[in-house]
């Protein structure tokens, strides 16, 4: 059946249903063949259809193959860019939720086009944050209202030095605690490398 | 899609894609050249006018529609009456996920076909009268899980939409404070690390 | 929206504090607060309240509706009326919650009081429940809801909006166009492509 | 140190606007503008018209307030609750900027059209000059990685825009007495109903889109 190339990358991502699978580049492949051939093919029968139409004035026996032979190439084109659109949806929200840093294990998943892509997406964002107002916004930030001006955290990694906005320097190693203000240790909490304890 | 609206197909929609991929049964009334391939079961190179087929919805709606029909759309069996009665006679009663998993995307598509409108009746009917049970699903933390299993796609996202308001109501009511959470994307992938190094 | 965004809202809620402190105005964006004046009464936003509370700064004077005999009352009136009526503040769980969570001390007989809050949300909440599967089955695409609380809204959220939508869809595709060229239906809005106006 | 600061600031700042020519409208009261305003960007389907022009106030008056801060003294209760309220307005502001972006992203193209025919009929844009880069450069990438993909058969891309459902079901309070909104109901037979002020509602949001806009209304 026509297509059905295509439609496995989509079954595919409808399997993941959060983070990414590998960028299935042999699949994609083949479907761009069975698009090139089917469109080619397409041209040929296409050609005769509206020659002897034109002479004729009736329909051409190759009408009913040319239509479904177009409805095919659609429905891949389609599958094709919806399985690359999707993944652009979820490296949007990668972008959100991790920052501008993949983990190389995700990264490994991506395309070339898709690297390029969340490096592309990061700047436009990052320059559309800098335009708010006067000193610019980060907008990763304040996720949710604020309850108390400071809270309390463990790290769940090594993490290394962190200095905070008053120059203070921390040494932040798995498993020890903190009691920090909320606005300095949001993004952390995000990217994981904090917990809240409450 | 927002992540905040509900269902609403569209030409990215990986649902929608899913859904028109179901087979769908139809007659072809024209020859068409070279596509005998469609037809598993026979060897010739042409497709004959009368063959019977089951083929994707997205082939069938395309060669019913235009000027000049190709094929001639038939009502899949779930939509033709002796299952309607079912239905009526008690929705709730139904694993509709069985019946099939885009119950009602599928109907929609297909109840074009069907002019005296018992498709589209008996999809209002389903889905009104399961709602109920779709609320209290989606509003019961401890009930049965497997009970989800009965609904088709539109309906379990309805139900896990719901769900998940509740779940945050519930915590709200119950809770003193909410702790700042990890983004989703990345308690996930630190879990899945886990589980990784776990089995190395 | 989450629970805890309606809860930012109804912070707003100005209630009444006995401040154990003096101190000048502060002068907020929002509007000027103060003068506090040690065991003079004044009123701040909830949200003010709550963290001068938690600092052991002043003592909550609960909003007048939390008061065990005028609550029994409005149990007994949601539990004889087949409607919603009239809570005595637009954001009541929110403040009840706040402050019987950080004032239990200031509150005479909190656990009755918190026990028969929630006895009026259940009960409003089974009517909710009612009245949401009689809006489906009647596939109504309007309701009057002037007594629901910011709160008892949100609860209903997303579920019978989505639901009311995912009928409209069901309904409106009698007249849907079928897309020739995509192989596929699309609804009018979308068909349209359009914004209202 | 010194509240005074702090005061005569804002004092400045209230003067700054007592000079302008315009409707008063005191900070208490932008900020309740600015609250509604997030409520109907987040729950409207389709883009509103931005507010820049209180969300760009309520930023001066945090940077206004931050600066000063930083020379109060640690020691003062009033430090934190001004950090308190500095923190709730940055989240309504960030909240309200998130969400319009989100459907920047998702119907880019479809509002990118509205905007260029909105230019060509003289109206207002809905998108701040900043978004609207922000959305011409989101689409191109989304279309440049699109290219990528089809690189081997170029010229037969097509897709489909995707917009907004304006049929979206949303919850409303009326600001004032409006009559004669028409109920669509997915059938022909439409019905009526009138709203007073403060009356609650729940209705499809294409029936009270333009009402939303000119601020009749808001969505809660």
């Amino acid at each position: 059946m026509f297509a059905e190339k295509a439609c496995s990358l989509i079954k595919e991502l409808s399997r993941c249903e959060e983070g990414l699978p590998p960028y299935n580049i042999e699949l994609v492949k083949e479907v761009c063949t069975e698009i090139k051939q089917l469109h080619e093919q397409n041209k040929e029968d296409g050609a005769i259809v509206a020659n002897e139409s034109e002479i004729a004035g009736n329909v051409n026996p190759l009408y009913p193959t040319l239509r479904i032979g177009s409805a095919a190439v659609k429905r891949n084109i389609r599958c094709l860019l919806a399985y690359h659109y999707n993944r652009l949806r979820t490296l949007r929200t990668m972008r959100w939720q991790f920052g501008s840093i993949l983990p190389p294990d995700i990264k490994t998943n991506l395309s070339s086009d898709e690297i390029d892509w969340f490096s592309k997406y990061s700047s436009c964002l990052g320059k559309y944050m800098r335009s708010i107002g006067e000193d610019g916004l980060n907008l990763c930030l304040d996720l949710r209202p604020p309850k108390s001006l400071y809270i309390e955290v463990k790290c769940l990694i090594d993490y290394g030095k962190f200095e905070l906005s008053d120059g203070t320097v921390l040494l932040l190693k798995k498993d020890s605690r903190h009691y920090l203000p909320r606005s300095e240790c949001e993004e952390l909490i995000t990217q994981g490398v904090f917990h809240h304890i409450v | 899609m927002l992540p905040s609206s509900s269902y609403q197909p569209n030409y990215f929609s990986i649902e929608d894609i899913l859904a028109t991929q179901e087979r769908t049964p139809c007659k072809f009334l024209q020859d068409v050249p070279r596509m005998g391939k469609l037809n598993p079961s026979a060897e010739e190179k042409d497709l004959k006018v009368g063959t019977e087929l089951e083929l994707p919805l997205w082939l069938v709606l395309d060669g019913a529609a235009g000027r000049q029909l190709i094929l001639a759309p038939e009502l899949p069996k779930i939509y033709r009456e002796a299952y309607r009665e079912i239905l009526k006679a008690d929705a709730t009663a139904i694993d509709l996920h069985k019946f099939n998993l885009y119950f009602y995307e599928l109907g929609s598509y297909i109840k074009h076909f069907d002019r005296r409108g018992d498709v589209h009746n008996i999809l209002l009917h389903t889905f009104t009268t399961r709602f109920r049970l779709i609320m209290d699903l989606a509003n019961n933390a401890d009930s049965d899980p497997t009970i989800q299993n009965k609904l088709d796609t539109l309906e379990r996202r309805l139900f896990k939409d719901g769900h998940n308001a509740r779940m945050k109501l519930n915590t709200w009511l119950l809770e003193s404070g909410i702790p700042l959470k990890a983004a989703s994307m990345v308690d996930n992938h630190r879990k899945r690390k886990r589980v990784n190094e776990e089995l190395v | 929206m989450d629970p805890d965004e309606v809860e930012f809202l109804g912070e707003k809620s100005m209630i009444e504090i006995v401040p154990t402190f003096n101190s000048a105005p502060i002068y907020f964006i929002g509007g000027d607060v103060g003068p506090f004046r040690a065991s003079i009464p004044l009123r701040v936003p909830l949200w003010v309240a709550v963290h001068l509370k938690q600092q052991q700064q002043c003592k909550i004077i609960p909003p007048d509706w939390m008061d065990l005999e005028k609550l029994e009352n409005l149990k007994e009136e949601e539990k004889s009326n087949r409607s919603f009526i009239k809570m005595p503040s637009e954001h009541y769980i929110v403040e009840a919650k706040l402050i019987l969570g950080c004032a239990a001390d200031d509150i005479p007989r909190t656990d009755e009081i918190r026990t028969i809050i929630k006895d009026i949300w259940d009960i409003r909440k089974s009517k909710l429940r009612s009245s949401m599967d009689q809006m489906i089955k009647k596939s109504a695409m309007y309701a009057a809801v002037d007594n629901l609380t910011l709160m008892e809204i949100n609860s209903i959220r997303p579920l019978l909006p989505h639901a009311l939508e995912q009928i409209y869809r069901i309904k409106s595709n009698k007249r849907a166009i079928l897309n020739r060229t995509q192989g596929s239906v699309t609804t009018p809005s979308n068909a349209t492509g359009s914004f209202t106006n | 140190m010194d509240e005074i600061d702090i005061e005569s600031a804002l004092n400045e700042i209230e003067n700054e606007s007592d000079d302008e020519d315009e409707v008063q409208i005191s900070l208490p009261e932008i900020i309740q503008l600015m609250e509604e305003t997030w409520l109907n960007e987040k729950f409207s389907p389709e883009i509103l018209p931005n507010k820049m022009e209180i969300v760009e106030l309520l930023l001066d008056q945090i940077t206004t307030l931050e600066t000063n801060l930083k020379k109060l003294n640690n020691s003062d209760f009033k430090k934190g609750l001004y950090q308190m309220e500095v923190d709730r307005l940055r989240f309504l502001i960030s909240s309200y900027l998130r969400k319009r972006l989100e459907k920047i992203e998702i119907f880019c193209t479809a509002i990118l059209e509205q905007e260029k025919l909105r230019s060509q009929q003289g109206k207002d844009n809905y998108l701040s000059q900043n978004e609207l880069q922000f959305a011409q450069e989101y689409d191109q990438s989304i279309k440049d990685n699109f290219e990528s993909v089809m690189r081997f058969c170029p010229g037969i891309i097509e897709t489909q825009i995707i917009s907004p459902n304006i049929h979206s079901m949303v919850f409303l309070k009326s600001k004032e007495n409006i009559d004669g909104i028409v109920i669509d109901d997915g059938n022909d037979d439409n019905d009526l109903i009138d709203l007073t002020t403060g009356a609650q509602v729940l209705i499809g949001y294409k029936s009270i889109s333009n009402l939303v806009k000119n601020g009749d209304v808001h969505l809660i």
